[in-house]
């Protein structure tokens, strides 16, 4: 109670911060250009992004085992929650706020003070400036929510919840400003990537692998079948992000223009061809055509596409697409149990690998044919693009790996990281989450509240595990 | 009083019920098991990682007959149920010592 | 066959009448002002919010016990059907066709005659009529259906169905017709509702209850475990009517352009803010942070932003949302208990209380420095507004106490309200549907349809429930 | 990997085709009249029509028995792979290409060369021609996938996925070019169909029909009970197509304006008639209203008014819808029991005979008065408007007839089309593709890639069937 | 020692749990099965072709006791499981040999 | 012929069947059951309610052995199932009659 008061009354007094500054900004610029097409287009980009993160979640959900899919759900649906709160009170300050040494955004955007309605012309010029920090807001959620395919299975809930909220800050906002904020050092750099290639799938995809290494493998990994409990709901959660990705990847144009198209057909073409690479692979390999390599290949297509959408034609995009998934066919076919990590849903497999794919094939097939404001690639004449891009992919995977290792370590500090072997045995959905996923034939009876509410005092975790 | 116990192959259950009804039999409890036997499993891929699944949908037909159905009962199911293929099932049979039926209260053979 | 022909002869004379008027229409006025990114941006929210309702299906469904999750779909789906052509056929007309005393549109608009595709200012200058009819339709569609969580697993279909049309007809249509129809009371007094806090949410949230205690509690409340099914389906529920509330909230603006920013960015917020404080508030109390709560909080969210989302700042809704989420999380988890009624799966609670809350808030909260055309609220210096709030809360719960009391009565006259306990045993599904959702190992044989045919005059029932 | 080396060698050439004439293009045209507003609509049109493959995906998986879901979802899921690089190869230049003979599009635009982003105002003068390239290829995606439904439960995969290739090829690509390309023959000849009654619909259903018919009925059709096994997935799979409708019909007036409008409520009126009307009859004939009864009549109502959406008013519509639910539940409930076809999923059901329902009304119920360009129908005084539409109709069926049963019967000279009488028991999930729907209590081992790597060589097949 | 295995509507599980739990047994097994009896299933509807759905759902209770409550446990169950329509299901009883308890390896009476 | 019934924790399916496998059993019928014993349920949380379930998951396990391995295979299932919690479930053992092999039509122990 103390507690939400205390929050309560911090809110209260930020609530004046913004709506002022904000009338102000109003009242100078009566009339913003705004365009009501490219408006239109990113807000429902933007919800169609934000839609992700619960396909994330079945996508996840399907794939774990029966006792764990709440929990697979649970680590993206929180991240909608927690993540909305620290992007709005200080992560969009972080990432798009005026620079600060080309590495970070000042606080001045913080509770999105000045954050109005009128646009910002150095981000958006035809959008409402808050238009352009709920898009990129919906890139922030779903960042953090792709590692957790790869603890899936074993990591304690509350450390996670604050593994996400420390990673957000402490890694996707200073990055997000290399990339994307104005005088951000990969930007000045010249580095290409047009919706989230480092930003998003190289630093979850590697931040995951360091996770999954950190905490070790899952109690019986190698010797149970951890096959997926279903592959439907997986399939649902893969269209939805195959729907949202059009968000993702066109949304990134920031309008409703020729470029947007290009980045549709790009991110269209290169998954179709991702999903056929990976089926015919698996085909030849394991003797069957699967559901799972349809929708896995899907995925690592738009990938693969997302840093390169809005540079290449579409020829290039069904080539980067057709290799992608072949490479990450192999990456979690082959070198995942080669080297014999537990990446429980191959969140580095497809993310890490197939982001790594499309950095670099952007350096590769860009052409300033299709987006002048790009560069040309290798295969377009100009072969110190490669260079950038490997700097980029550099600096992205060292700051994962660092940020990543340092932020467990210090949780690890304060509570355990990984459930005990009994509670994976049991399952992380009553273990961490009191519930169960699909209770049929149950038997028992409800407690009144009030005796609920004895318990109320008692500490966290008082509802015991047992099996 | 006998329980027949079959194990049977899930697209023989329609058979089996059919030849044990045409009989006279319609007391019937059917569980849904997975089992194995001489049947080695069978290999699944997920993820180009390949798996080999040992334990096989099966059908848990039992019906609790007169003992003097017993031979021609097996004899029924036996025929209904077969392929000849490896993984058709097994019967079991065993003693029951009592039968009631709820609604009436009736017990022994009469209740069946 | 004979219904069937007297139906068919009526439309037939009826479908000249628009086409007509609305011929005549469109040759008077020629060109008229349409943005297409306006109008892109209500036809898709019109779509998303259409696919709220089966959101609600889904978010109910996985809640309901598996006897009863067809029945609990069915509720929400068949309003899809019943209200379009009630709100085509007439509910349109008396909801927004021209007033008649400040309590109801006339006839004018019947059949939708007269509702052509010109803009009419009254209500949107820059998007077709029948884009904002359409629009307006959707949410005629989903404020009956969440009643049906308040009486699912005891409701006999038959009754439902009646149900919904008349209590679309005597208090959905009024009531619109007050907050948002040309002339009506409410709007001329002033009363706050952006999106449809009273509208849509307290309407059908005090409907629900009071249809739960006509009805009665389900056999075996508070003795029985009555908990979901399927938590992963209630999730997805929950996702589709967040991404669609996009379209509720937003949409509302009736344009794409900085309302319309507005009311999305504190759509997102508060959502989010209420996901994390429901969650919080059940992992004191009860020792777990549950996914049920998440998707429990965030609804709550949603519902309590609804009138405020175009007239307050963003940490006004984080405030709120943070605020709604544990409001109604007591009013569902204490009162309920202490108060002893069955409302299944809480629709006065998030939808009743929520509403409430987000009606208040509204005159709090409220801002002109946020919305012009909007007010200030008690923290901005205009304390009245808030009795303005309470005057529409009030008169909306009167309306929906009193005329759904009446309905279910009189509906009552004619066919029985509520499942035998039977039926309620055997499930809703079988009973009222003859379906069964998950039929695994079958056993039967398909009758020819000849011999249904030979049923076909056998009196509605015909196929018996057993078990 | 040879096979790869060689298509990867052909893809770099294509690559650098389209790219060079390309820049040309935007060379020579610098601002094109693109408007963002239609842009946005049919970029996210083009999104939502993509989502309704996995809705039917979902809509045939839920109907299909347990162990038979996953295949009914590859054939819909792989449909968004293959037709998607077939489109962009050449299966859009033979459909919208430079005209033939008034009956197929010329190799011009082969690997999208020439579909730059500039309008091509013979399609769409305010979006990019990319755009309408891509929403195009949505359509194509959908129609093939729409005929697995017929052949569900006993088509092997390898065969389907041949077949669906070489029909996109030399059956839609043609009619599509008939029905809209440039001067297309039917086109030309003034049949009217607006959103693709006959390209979409009446095509695939007919060939469906045909495909059920060749391969011949699943083993103990007629005698075991084929029943759904998860309808609420069927739900879901209808409301995913409810949604996308709204892209495919509205969508369909490439932009959004008055005619935009028409279509949309068009749809949501017809697919709403068509759900009452369906539930009603099955309730007068079986004596109870079935969920599985509203889903199926919506999509009856949404098939029949795709080709009238824009050229009828909304009590028409009301009308079309009613009885398109009628005309297509006697299709499935009496006509096909009658003649004894086993059409699994009921895709010529619903598609063909709703889709030709569709096709004569809109020859019935057009009217000039709601689209100038449209025509006029027999009831609005135009009787010869109906000789097209059943000249459209009956080249549709022959084409579909003869075509189809050539394609299969020339594939079934290199591949078994039928799968097994043993491979149908044990199931199609498992024998096609070596997955399992739902494990749960699994048991067994994973081996090592290493050795799957060793049977890599051997044979597709070598994962045996086994039970 | 004596297994008791009882088949009951599904709404009638937490009944006839309360009754046994109320004479002092605690070791309980449940299975959801499906069966047919004198009950001769019931007609489902899919897309206007009626189904008849002959086995019906119900739950499977066991339990293993000593034989001297066989028979009291017999009439509870019977009662708290009754409703008198067909459908209420039947109880079979069979000797048990032996009873081992995992946790402790204790064997015999001891052990159930 | 005996046949052997293990109600066991689901996390040791692997383990029991291996045991058993190795001893040289493969004739295995696995079923899904829910139970309670000794163990009294676990409470789950669902809208600020809490339920005290009382039927946990278990496994049913499900062998027909010759009787002369009986012993053998209650100690090596006693050993591989057990973690000396709570709820680390029982065997029950009881005489069958006859075995009938489907395939086959080969009766008593050899078709075991
Ligand atoms: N000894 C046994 N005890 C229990 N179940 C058995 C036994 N032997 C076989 N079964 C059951 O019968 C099924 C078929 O057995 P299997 O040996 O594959 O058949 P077959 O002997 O006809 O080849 C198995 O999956 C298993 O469920
Ligand atoms: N002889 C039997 N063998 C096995 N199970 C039976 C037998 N008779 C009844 N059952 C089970 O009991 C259930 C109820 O039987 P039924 O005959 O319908 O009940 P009642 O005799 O009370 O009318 C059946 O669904 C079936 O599962
Ligand atoms: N007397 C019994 N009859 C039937 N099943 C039993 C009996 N006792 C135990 N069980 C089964 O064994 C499981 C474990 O029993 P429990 O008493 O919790 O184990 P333990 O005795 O090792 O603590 C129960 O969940 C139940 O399924």
């Amino acid at each position: 109670m103390k507690i939400l008061r205390t929050i309560l009354m911090a809110l209260t007094f930020l609530m004046t911060l913004p709506v002022l500054s904000w009338a102000d900004e109003a009242a100078e610029a009566v009339a913003p250009a705004i365009d009501t097409g490219d408006t239109a287009f990113i807000l429902i980009s933007a919800a169609v992004v934000l839609l992700m993160t619960p396909g994330l979640a079945l996508f996840y959900g399907g794939m774990s085992r029966k006792k764990n899919v709440l929990n697979a759900i649970m680590c993206s649906l929180i991240a909608m929650g927690i993540i909305s709160i620290q992007w709005s009170l200080f992560g969009y300050s972080l990432a798009f706020g005026p620079d600060v040494g080309h590495l970070i955004g000042n606080l001045d955007w913080i509770g999105l003070s000045g954050v109005g309605v009128d646009p910002n012309p150095d981000y958006s010029a035809t959008i409402p400036h808050q238009v352009f920090m709920v898009f990129q807001m919906v890139f922030a959620i779903i960042t953090p929510a792709i590692i957790s395919g790869a603890v899936a299975g074993r990591m304690r809930f509350p450390a996670y919840l604050i593994f996400i909220l420390l990673w957000a800050t402490f890694i996707y906002d200073p990055v997000a400003h290399w990339v994307w904020g104005v005088d951000g050092w990969l930007r000045n750099l010249g580095a290409l990537d047009f919706a989230g290639g480092t930003v998003v799938h190289i630093i979850s995809g590697v931040s995951a692998l360091v996770a999954a290494l950190v905490i070790g493998k899952r109690k019986g990994y190698g010797t149970q079948p951890m096959i997926p409990h279903n592959l439907p709901m997986t399939v649902l959660g893969a269209a939805l992000l195959w729907f949202g990705w059009f968000g993702f990847n066109a949304g990134s144009s920031l309008g409703a223009g020729s470029l947007t198209a290009v980045a549709f057909v790009n991110t269209q073409l290169a998954t179709a061809a991702a999903m056929m690479s990976w089926v015919f692979v698996e085909w030849l390999r394991h003797g069957k055509p699967t559901v799972l390599g349809a929708v896995s290949g899907a995925v690592a297509g738009m990938v693969a596409i997302t840093p390169a959408c809005g540079f290449v034609g579409p020829m290039s995009a069904i080539i980067i697409g057709l290799i992608g998934g072949v490479v990450c066919f192999l990456a979690v076919a082959v070198v995942k149990a080669k080297l014999g990590y537990d990446d429980s849903l191959d969140a580095f497999g497809v993310h890490g690998v197939g982001g790594t794919w499309g950095a670099l094939a952007t350096g590769l097939f860009a052409s300033k044919a299709v987006n002048e404001a790009g560069g040309d690639g290798v295969f377009f004449g100009n072969p110190e693009q490669i260079v950038s891009q490997l700097i980029a992919i550099a600096a992205s995977y060292a700051v994962a790996i660092i940020g990543t290792y340092v932020i467990l370590k210090v949780i690890g500090l304060f509570t355990k990281l990984r459930a005990s072997d009994e509670e994976q045995e049991i399952g992380l959905d009553f273990t961490q989450h009191g519930e169960d996923a699909y209770a049929s034939t149950v038997s028992g009876s409800p407690f009144s509240p009030g005796v609920g509410a004895a318990t109320a005092s008692a500490p966290a975790g008082v509802v015991k595990p047992a099996l | 009083m006998t329980k027949i116990e079959c194990i049977l192959r899930p697209g023989k259950l329609e058979n089996v019920k059919e030849a044990v009804n045409d009989f006279g039999i319609h007391g019937i409890t059917v569980t849904q098991v997975i089992g194995c036997g001489l049947q080695k499993g069978r290999t699944e891929v997920y993820r180009g990682t390949e798996y080999n699944i040992n334990l096989l949908p099966k059908i848990k037909m039992e019906m609790v007959i007169p003992d003097k159905d017993v031979e021609a009962i097996l004899k029924l199911v036996t025929k209904a149920a077969r392929t000849g293929e490896i993984g058709d099932g097994k019967i079991f049979t065993y003693k029951i010592d009592n039968v009631v039926r709820i609604r009436t209260g009736e017990m022994g053979e009469i209740a069946i």
